[in-house]
């Protein structure tokens, strides 16, 4: 009798390391909750929800077949319902994606052979889609596009942005919602938002949750190696595919991270897949401050070891105002703990 | 003389064969999901320029779309296919109307009367052959991917203008043991693999642990020992669905209690069928296509198991071809549908919602050849009734059925009133496929109609030629 | 009866169906079926007659149907309803 | 009494399986809400044993039972007030250790039947017994007097675990336990239902352990296994042997009525005024079984 209950302790449980490394996985990470699917004592499957998002979803080929991964997302659907959730979201190989599609799931965006991008339940793309051509009714044309996390907005988003904005008639900025950053959302945005206010021809929207930054895509079903191309080519897919058709963009800007392999892989699988699909991508050396470039990694290192005379070289007024208000105090503290 | 027929690429061998826009060619299909071939070539006509290519092939399968089909239709190389069996992808297609051209589905004898009769002339036949030498002789047993017989490239390459081997095991010539020999054969081109192995069994049936599936074997093997044709010299053919090779399962247990002696087992073979010839209870296997691993293992090694072409399988005799052919002398044979009506016609090319999803293969060829044809079947699958009032689209007439055989009960065609009577005196549950089909609609509901566009999208062809029936765009 | 908060009943298993309300001011159903193109009107209908026995009138109804009879989505939907009632 | 060669369980929360029920040949269905449905899933799976009920009613002749949960749980009162409605032709009790247990359970079913107008004591009650305490009370038990009792369960699987024993395929472990339950619907003129065979796939452990079971005097079990319903219901059901048998017994003794014969012998043996209601029963039974056809 096959039936579904919690796997304890799942870093501790060889079946399940096995169970995951058949499918080339790894235990995903930072997981809210996950479903076993069990005959007997025996684990056969495996399912983690973390967020709107299923993950590491896995059914011993010994029981495939047998309409069990209709069991294991069920059990995984109840789990987030009982969350307050009722929309879903599964990365997965594009081997897999068939199966996920007979269940329900809907393709967002394919970034094979990497990844396949799907939805399920309440919300979708097509409204998303359709929220951002209202955004973008009217903007002068061309349109250009920025994606960014801004963890915070430094004076390096600042020199993109600003790039962009001379370079072209109208401008979109996509902060990542995604709220799995140092700082919240809503601080992000607010701080971009302030960062760029005098610049008439930017207009700052909320990615929504469509745009998958590096933090959300799921590290654990690839090598590392080939991750940063994953992602990039996820990126890519979900923005040919959604964003620039909704916001008429033709134009995308990334910046360099001249010390970051993966950035250089991210960026190149951008530049690879978008320009075929009608979208040229603009690469920006990223600008420096005495030598040093501005990143907002480099920030968030420099507020770990209090280094404020530093900080204050690298970010604009509005976000520098924000770091020593009391309103970032527990953000700064609790990077300093997780260090 | 002719030193070789090798060719460098599979470029260079359509570039010799003179392959121009509007031409047809042919593939077998027995690679199934794993084939390597059709997409290789389709993509190489494809880079060569070459448009509106009609692909007649004996099946096409959604991994061969995977491969690249899909955008190849798109890009208008591909604009119609004829074949005897494909599966939802390019059905889903075909029903949509993104085929330029209206597609054709053949019976397995209908295909081969079409290519000996002429009736569609093909091009250039494409061969995959896991063995070949480089003259061209080659065989399907032998090879890292070998698949058993290959009887569906055994016509076309005979009749096509050009024929092209394609293998990945080329051995020196001669070839010792050969299917198709070199007399056929243009041009050879050797690859570094024509499929993948572990594709090649898929779509056939586990022994099912369905309990559904095998109360229909049950009843289906039940049927057979009291139809009386179940004596010694009896020749039995079954499909490759989960409740066929169970109906084979309990008939050979059948067999051994009432110690009968049958001829031979015909058709597409699985290893349920080489158990049986294993086991003494059949002489002979007649072997058009092999279904698995097995099939293909005992087709190489043992002699009783004997390879057949597509003509001699299932091809009705006509003006340029056939005498005869192995159906006409089948006792049973164990078919599947997708629905079945109160006149017993059978669907197997259009389901429920009005997608192309399957093809007749050899339903039609063994239906109206064999002494007996039973389908079996569920009543329903999840909601969508299987028994209904009038079938989606006709693919074998109800006048070659038999018998069918539901979960609820045994339902003989009124044309057969021996065999009804038989089954009753043997205490079999015999109802009128009148009840079957109320007893599926107060489980289901009435369903609503399905809707159809005016467009033609494809037409059904029965084993003489003829159109049996006529497929519309779908209505989404 | 009013819809307190998202619930969900039934699983994406053949012949089943898994019906998810949410809180809503008007009542939303979308129906997402194996068997929509023969059965979809009929599935609707019996979710409206259920939701209307139940006294629901304002809520979001996901409908995910695998071919379920009228009887099975009557109890997912009774059901997913009854839970959306439950504090916790 | 009825003939319940074989009880299948199905899971209650399955609708793909409960549909398929009336075609798996087991004489009763037991519709499970108890071991076969997680305790997040009781409240769905009741309501869908419930509509399950209301849609098959009348249409198929077989037996339908629904196992609720225990009384020691929060969900045997909910089963039955949601089900009861619905007419199930039984509920099958679990772990019951006393005829308290029993007459909870019969209480509540007769005040759900009131407020429903239906008719009382119509729906019969099967305790199983799987617990050290249950079959030790086995007499007690099968001697409730509510109305309702129509047969009494083994359940092998939950005594092991109270006996502290261990499982094995031959099951002497639980071998006192299978004769008294035996014995004490014997005596009460009750159905003995006896316990699964735990592992699908052995059908020959399976076909022995009917067998015996049968031997020792059952006239039928539960099965998890809709491969299993044939064989046992095979093994339970008189053979042609048996059949010939009983038509001889009631043929000589309606012969010796007639001739005034105080006693008749057949086979050399003694017909006496116990077998033939004996041979009545098995007559009945295999006209049941056969569809009225000898």
């Amino acid at each position: 009798m096959i039936h579904t209950e919690k796997i304890f302790r799942p870093d501790r449980n060889p079946r399940l390391q096995e169970l995951l490394t058949r499918f080339d996985l790894t235990l995903p990470e930072n997981t809210d909750d996950n479903v076993g699917l069990y005959d007997g004592d025996q684990l056969v499957g495996c399912g983690f929800l973390k967020g709107n998002m299923f993950q590491g979803i896995a059914i011993d080929p010994a029981y495939q077949g047998e309409g069990l991964s209709a069991t294991l997302i069920s059990a995984l659907i109840q789990l987030a319902v009982q969350r307050g959730m009722t929309y879903y979201q599964i990365i997965t190989k594009p081997s897999m994606a068939t199966m996920f599609m007979n269940l329900g799931f809907r393709r967002v965006a394919d970034a094979s052979p990497y990844a396949v991008f799907l939805e399920n339940g309440a919300g979708s793309v097509a409204a998303y889609a359709k929220s951002l051509q209202e955004f973008a009714q009217g903007a002068p044309e061309p349109r250009a596009c920025l994606v960014m996390n801004c963890n915070p907005f430094t004076l390096g988003h600042r020199y993109l942005v600003e790039k962009a904005a001379a370079e072209n008639p109208w401008v979109f900025l996509l902060v990542v919602e995604e709220d799995r950053s140092e700082f919240p959302f809503a601080d992000r945005i607010r701080l971009v938002r302030e960062g760029v206010r005098d610049l008439p021809n930017v207009q700052v929207l909320s990615g929504g949750d469509y745009v998958i930054s590096s933090r959300t895509f799921p590290a654990y079903f690839t090598r590392q190696e080939s991750l940063s191309a994953a992602q990039g080519a996820m990126d890519a897919a979900v923005f040919a595919a959604v964003v620039a058709p909704a916001l008429g963009v033709a134009r995308r800007y990334v910046g360099t991270e001249p010390f970051s392999a993966s950035t250089a892989l991210y960026n190149e699988a951008l530049t690879e897949r978008l320009p075929p699909r009608g979208i040229e991508v603009v690469v920006v050396e990223r600008t420096s401050a005495n030598g040093e470039i501005i990143s907002a990694s480099k920030v968030r290192q420099c507020l770990r070891e209090g280094d404020w005379d530093q900080v204050k070289k690298l970010v604009p007024e509005s976000t520098w105002a924000y770091l020593r208000s009391g309103a970032a105090e527990h953000v700064i503290e609790n990077m300093k703990h997780k260090e | 003389m002719k030193e070789t027929k090798l060719c460098h690429s599979i470029e260079d061998a359509i570039r010799a064969c003179g392959l121009r826009d509007g031409m047809t060619v042919d593939f077998n299909h027995h690679l199934r999901d794993g084939d390597y071939v059709i997409p290789m070539v389709m993509n190489a006509i494809g880079k060569l320029g070459i448009k509106d290519i009609k692909v007649f092939s004996a099946g096409i399968f959604n991994g061969m779309m995977n491969r690249g089909l899909t955008d190849l239709i798109h890009q208008g190389v591909i604009t119609s296919t004829e074949v005897t069996g494909n599966s939802s992808i390019l059905g889903g297609m075909i029903s949509r109307g993104e085929l330029p051209k209206v597609c054709r589905f053949h019976t397995h004898g209908g295909r081969a009367r079409t290519i000996v009769e002429e009736d569609l002339h093909i091009d250039v036949c494409f061969v995959a052959a896991p063995t070949a030498d480089c003259m061209g002789n080659c065989n399907g047993v032998e090879g890292p991917n070998a698949f058993g017989s290959i009887g569906y490239s055994m016509s076309s390459s005979r009749y096509a203008d050009k024929t092209v081997v394609i293998t990945d095991n080329l051995v020196p010539y001669p070839l010792q043991r050969t299917s198709i020999d070199e007399s056929v054969v243009d041009y050879v081109v050797q690859v570094d693999a024509i499929g993948d192995p572990n594709g090649i069994a898929t779509g056939i049936a586990k022994p099912t642990k369905d309990p559904l599936a095998l109360i229909i074997a049950e009843y289906a093997s039940k049927t057979i020992e009291f139809s009386g044709l179940l004596k010694d010299g009896f020749s039995y053919q079954a499909g490759a669905g989960g409740p066929s090779i169970a109906t084979t399962r309990y008939l050979s247990e059948i067999m051994k209690r009432k110690k009968v002696h049958g001829s031979f087992i015909l058709g597409g073979v699985t290893g349920t069928s080489v158990d049986l010839l294993e086991e003494g209870l059949f002489d002979t296997i007649m072997d058009v296509q092999c279904f698995d691993r097995k099939a293909a293992a005992s087709l190489r090694d043992d002699p009783r198991h004997r390879e057949i072409s597509d003509a001699c399988y299932a091809m009705r005799g006509g003006p340029n071809g056939n005498r005869s052919c192995a159906v006409d002398s089948l006792d049973v044979v164990v078919l599947g549908a997708l629905e079945i009506d109160l006149d017993f016609n059978c669907n197997l090319v259009v389901n429920s919602s009005g997608l192309i999803t399957g093809g007749a293969g050899g339903h039609t060829d063994t239906a109206e050849g064999s002494k007996m044809s039973m389908i079996v079947a569920p009543l329903r699958r999840t909601r969508y009734p299987t028994v209904v009032k009038k079938c989606t689209s006709i693919t074998t007439p109800g006048k070659d059925v038999d018998v069918l055989i539901t979960e609820y009960g045994i339902s003989v065609n009124p044309k057969n009133q021996e065999l009804a009577l038989r089954l009753k005196d043997a205490g079999l549950k015999v109802v009128s496929i009148e009840e079957l089909q109320a007893l599926a609609e107060s489980m289901t509901g009435i369903p609503d109609e399905v809707r159809f566009g005016d467009r033609l999208v494809a037409e059904v062809i029965g084993r003489n030629g003829e159109v049996i029936d006529r497929v519309y765009n779908i209505l989404e | 009866m009013t819809i307190k908060h998202a619930a969900v009943a039934g699983t994406l298993e053949s012949c089943d169906v898994m019906i998810t309300v949410e809180p809503s001011d008007t009542l939303e159903i979308t129906v997402d079926s194996t068997v929509k193109d023969l059965f979809g009107k009929k599935i609707l209908a019996c979710v409206e007659e259920n939701l209307k026995k139940q006294g629901v009138t304002a809520a979001k109804v996901q409908v995910q149907d695998k071919g379920a009879f009228d009887c099975t989505i009557a109890a997912r939907l009774e059901a997913a309803v009854l839970r959306a009632q439950k504090e916790g | 009494m009825r003939i319940r060669r074989t009880l299948l369980w199905i899971p209650g929360n399955n609708p793909a399986m409960m549909a398929n029920a009336p075609i798996l040949r087991a004489d009763t269905i037991g519709l499970d809400n108890e071991d076969a449905v997680q305790p997040g899933d009781k409240d769905a799976a009741r309501i869908l044993i419930r509509n399950y009920l209301e849609s098959v009613r009348g249409k198929h002749p077989l037996e339908l039972a629904v196992r609720i949960n225990d009384v020691t749980t929060p969900y045997w009162k909910d089963d039955i007030t949601c089900i009861a409605p619905a007419q199930p032709d039984a509920f099958i009790v679990p772990k019951v250790e006393r005829p308290e247990d029993l007459y909870l359970v019969h209480e509540l079913l007769t005040q759900v039947e009131k407020e429903h107008g239906l008719p009382e004591n119509e729906i019969k009650l099967l305790p199983i017994l799987e617990t050290a305490l249950g079959i030790e009370n086995a007499f007690l038990i099968a001697s409730t007097t509510t109305g309702r009792l129509d047969g009494i369960m083994m359940g092998g699987e939950d005594l092991v675990t109270s006996l502290g024993a261990l499982r094995t395929r031959e099951g002497r472990e639980i071998d006192y336990a299978r004769c008294r339950i035996v014995s004490a619907a014997r005596a009460c003129n009750l159905n003995p239902i006896d316990t699964v065979f735990p592992d699908v796939e052995d059908i020959e452990g399976m076909i022995a352990d009917t067998k015996y079971s049968r031997q020792i005097g059952y006239s039928g079990r539960a099965v998890i296994s809709p491969r299993h319903v044939t064989y046992a219901n095979e093994v339970y059901s008189p053979s042609e042997k048996d059949i010939l048998y009983a038509q001889e017994v009631l043929e000589a003794y309606e012969e010796g009525r007639r001739l005034g014969k105080g006693a008749v012998s057949l086979h050399g043996k003694m017909i006496d005024a116990p077998m033939i209601p004996r041979a009545q029963q098995v007559l009945e039974i295999a006209k049941m079984i056969r569809g009225g056809k000898l």
